[in-house]
């Protein structure tokens, strides 16, 4: 991973944050407050102005900015916790205009768990995690298994964790809420998709795609 | 969607903008989107800042002045302000007394302003924070973010801030909100969803004789979807659940807040308070003090929600200091 | 039809019931149906007499009170009140110097006054009245009753009401509320049309792109029906319709009332505030004072009305004089 | 006419308004505020109670208590015009438990009089006065044609002025409205009938009702 790749992803995951975000909101509509993908288009759009306006040296630079930038532009749940998550991937990385991939998978470990402490949500609780524990997991395991040399063993990974995140979105369907504003509905939560969990399926995909050989 | 607007990305900006042309008394900073009262920072005086989403008007801003809040952070509409705000508002406010923020339980708005918190005191301003947590219809449990903040929040800022106004420290201000809001409890039901200029279409459908029990302030739907019922009845159900969860003795005080949650016409909110008065006094407590308006509201949701206080002689006190702000004034 | 209430025919008399309970500076007669100051009569002092149909509230019960009206007598949901209510209400405030009848120009309105002003005057109460009809979206011509009497009404009355308060005789202060009115100019537009309890339907239909311009305040259809447009050109229009028929000059100074129809959000009024605002700033115009809010409303019309008051240092004066009333309260 | 059928003619046309109380509010609605069937409703309603609770010894003064009652009762521009014309039609009868149908007819327009004199309207205002006055008239007519006497000249007098009024208030449909709440409408209110030359036939057709044979 490196500098051109990180911004890229950024990039490539501003642009389907934009093209869905009326999918997102129609999301929070049915559990929240139907501001899901205005907040995450708000924020993803700063990150992509922010980034054009810099010239980081390093990937960490990259994704620390990134995670400055969402803190600063979007609010609410999802900007804390998104950007809490870049800021400490960024922080976690090797200094340098590029990383390995485990060494990337480190830091998007250390970006979860930045995100669990912030928000204090467990695997089941209906959020963000949900997407993004099993992503990591994906792509940890891939890395194992396909060796991580390369940006060959970056895409695999990637794609591993994107598959995994979709599935994890899947699978807050029929979870009741347990954090954030849908636990407020009670029981009434259940058979939705999180937003959220939504929102993280788009940047590992985005992740995904921007990877892809 | 049919709004008086320009478009909804500029809402919340532009709302400012007639905010600053009607009150000289704030002073609005566009930049960082913040309202500060204009004599701020007062040497000594504990800053009070308060915020969360826009669409609550005259919620937060609207309560700006002497005797209330130093200075609101409003976000955009339904989501919390980020930390820079926050941080900006202290360093606009703090008078060397250090600052206390009102927020309300969300996610949101505990994490941005815990985070403002960490950034305020790297620069040296002590914060201290009051969380509100008023509505009953949420239960606090493992399977909830914990209570909601709603109406009490009016409650706390005019009380903390006629606190502060008296001249007490940081601390002294924040127990004291905090002990408004234990001695809150509110509770609300809507007869409509709302629409946030950004999504443009109602938060949810509702049938011409369905009604939302137990809502939040920002077009969620509610705890439960029942049948329209007579006044009495919705009166009835809303105090048994505030007073089971928050009991008022027969013979003790409270102040009462019967808010209208933004498109119900103050003739309901009347005939409501009208019950509810009825029903406290043969439940022997005595209303000691009263609003009746629309104070914490949700855009354009016809709804309503009752918030009851326990409240004690100092508390009254408070609750009648002078107060100057564009939402909230007596005494001055 | 979605409301808080019990019965559509209890709707007055049940909100009257709450008002009492939530003012105790009010004395509500249920009997009458008249809302009286706690201290009238006050010898020597005119009595100020408003009323009209319910379903304008605040207007006018939660204008009675210090340095405002006497008395106000709230009809039926928009129904003038009958002359027993007014000339009870003249008994009840008339101590000495007689009373001030402020009525809006409906043809209902005006001649139920005109018969209490008539039992009054037999019972040797000695009766003045200001007639307002600010609406310009009405032309003056034989083709109407008049123009209708809106926001002014409340200007009317606080300044109206201020002058009494100083002791000045029932002329006068006639004389100086028919000044006030022919000073101000108004215009409403409506996003959705009202329903009154007792017909239980709106009063008219209007398309999801659609605003009703040049509306009154009873939820009738307005003068034409216009595609919605964004709040800048809905602003301009709607000024410019009000200088054209009362021209103020670049220097004047200006009594702004920016005002909801009772189901649009604060947040769009002080968005409108501000184009109107920017507006009048262009034209070289004072906003001496202005209130952003809803003061006279059409129960739960979306929509707005701007009132503007060419304005004068007595005017200006009389405004900023001390006023407690449930909905306007400053100075005291 | 005598004092039953002075009472029984209010208690008809109360009857009459309360069926169709919903329909004129409709039609106050396409030009007005919606209130004028409930405002009738409740005039009537009121007349009816009074009535009941009085015994008048003369016709006038049946008519003087229920013109009084709508005054007190009523609100509106209705209140006051429906009110005036009946207290003025009681005070113009001579006194006495009977009055011919000539006494009646000249006191119907001493009403007419009343009405127009406190609203001021003309004929083609598209207002009561568009009801009441071809009313009074096609009374007057038959009278002059088949003669007064006895409860059959009154009878047929009564029908042919419900007759004019059911015209008057039909011919209201095409009018610009001059008085009252519809002239705010400007061109708006032409293409609807008027709610008040309605309630002006209604209580026309109950005179012709109580009083046929
Ligand atoms: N404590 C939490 N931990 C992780 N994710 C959370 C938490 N609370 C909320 N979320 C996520 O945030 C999403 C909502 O984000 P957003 O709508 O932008 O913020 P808000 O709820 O403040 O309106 C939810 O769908 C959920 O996935
Ligand atoms: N000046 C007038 N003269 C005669 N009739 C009038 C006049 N103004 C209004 N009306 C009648 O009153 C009717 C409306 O009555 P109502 O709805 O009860 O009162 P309001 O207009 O006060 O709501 C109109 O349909 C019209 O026929
Ligand atoms: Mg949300
Ligand atoms: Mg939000
Ligand atoms: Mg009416
Ligand atoms: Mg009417």
């Amino acid at each position: 991973m490196d500098v051109a790749l990180a911004k890229a992803w950024l990039d490539t995951a501003a642009d389907a944050i934009a093209a869905q975000a009326d999918q997102l909101t129609t999301l929070d509509a049915a559990i929240g407050d139907s501001d899901h993908g205005v907040n995450m288009n708000r924020g993803f759009g700063a990150v992509r102005t922010a980034l054009a306006g810099a010239a980081p040296g390093g990937v960490g630079a990259v994704f620390t900015l990134a995670g400055s930038t969402l803190v600063s532009k979007v609010g609410g749940a999802s900007g804390p916790l998104y950007g809490s998550a870049l800021r400490a991937l960024g922080k976690s990385l090797p200094e340098g205009p590029e990383v390995d991939a485990a060494a990337f998978g480190a830091g998007l470990r250390a970006g979860l768990d930045a995100l669990r402490k912030l928000g204090g949500a467990a695997p089941g609780d209906k959020t963000i995690v949900d997407a993004y524990l099993p992503a990591v997991d994906a792509y940890d395991a891939a890395l194992r298994q396909h060796g991580g040399d390369g940006d060959g063993g970056l895409a695999a990974a990637a794609r591993a964790a994107a598959q995994a995140a979709a599935e994890g979105m899947r699978a807050t369907v029929p979870l009741q809420a347990r954090k954030g504003r849908a636990s407020y509905l009670g029981e009434r939560s259940i058979g939705h998709q999180d937003p959220g969990a939504t929102s993280t399926w788009l940047i590992f995909q985005a992740l995904a795609d921007a990877a892809a050989p | 969607m049919k709004k008086f607007i320009n478009h909804p990305d500029a809402v919340v900006r532009e709302a400012l903008v007639g905010l600053a042309a009607a009150h000289p008394d704030l002073r609005v900073d566009l930049e960082q989107q913040i309202v500060v009262s204009a004599d701020a920072p007062r040497a000594g005086k504990v800053g009070l800042i308060s915020g969360g989403g826009s669409g609550h008007e005259p919620m937060h801003a609207g309560f700006v002045g002497l005797g209330m809040l130093d200075a609101a952070c409003p976000g955009e509409v339904f989501t919390s302000p980020v930390p820079d705000q926050i941080l900006a508002a202290a360093k606009a406010v703090d008078g060397g007394a250090g600052v206390v923020h009102i927020v309300k339980n969300y996610t949101g708005d505990v994490m941005n302003f815990q985070m403002a918190a960490e950034l305020s005191g790297d620069e040296g301003i002590e914060v201290q924070s009051v969380l509100v947590d008023d509505d009953v219809a949420v239960e606090d449990s493992t399977w909830t973010a914990g209570r909601r903040g709603t109406g009490a929040t009016m409650l706390v800022e005019k009380i903390a801030g006629a606190r502060a106004e008296e001249g007490a420290d940081a601390a002294t201000v924040a127990a004291l909100g905090t002990r408004v809001n234990e001695a809150s409890a509110s509770f609300a039901i809507a007869l409509s969803p709302c629409t946030t200029p950004a999504a443009g279409r109602p938060g949810f459908e509702l049938g011409e004789d369905e009604m939302e029990v137990g809502v939040g302030i920002h077009g969620e739907p509610g705890r439960r979807r029942e049948k329209l019922r007579p006044a009495r009845e919705i009166a009835t159900m809303t105090l048994e659940a505030i007073l089971a969860a928050k009991p008022v003795a027969a013979g003790e005080d409270a102040i009462v807040l019967m808010n209208g949650l933004g498109a119900t016409p103050l003739i309901e909110l009347y005939l409501l308070y009208g019950e509810f008065a009825g029903l406290l006094e043969s439940a022997g407590v005595r209303i000691a003090r009263c609003l009746v308006g629309n104070y914490v509201t949700s855009l354009d949701m016809a709804g309503m929600s009752l918030t009851v206080c326990r409240a004690d002689p100092e508390l009254l006190r408070l609750w009648d200091a002078p107060v100057r702000t564009p939402a909230l004034r007596w005494g001055v």
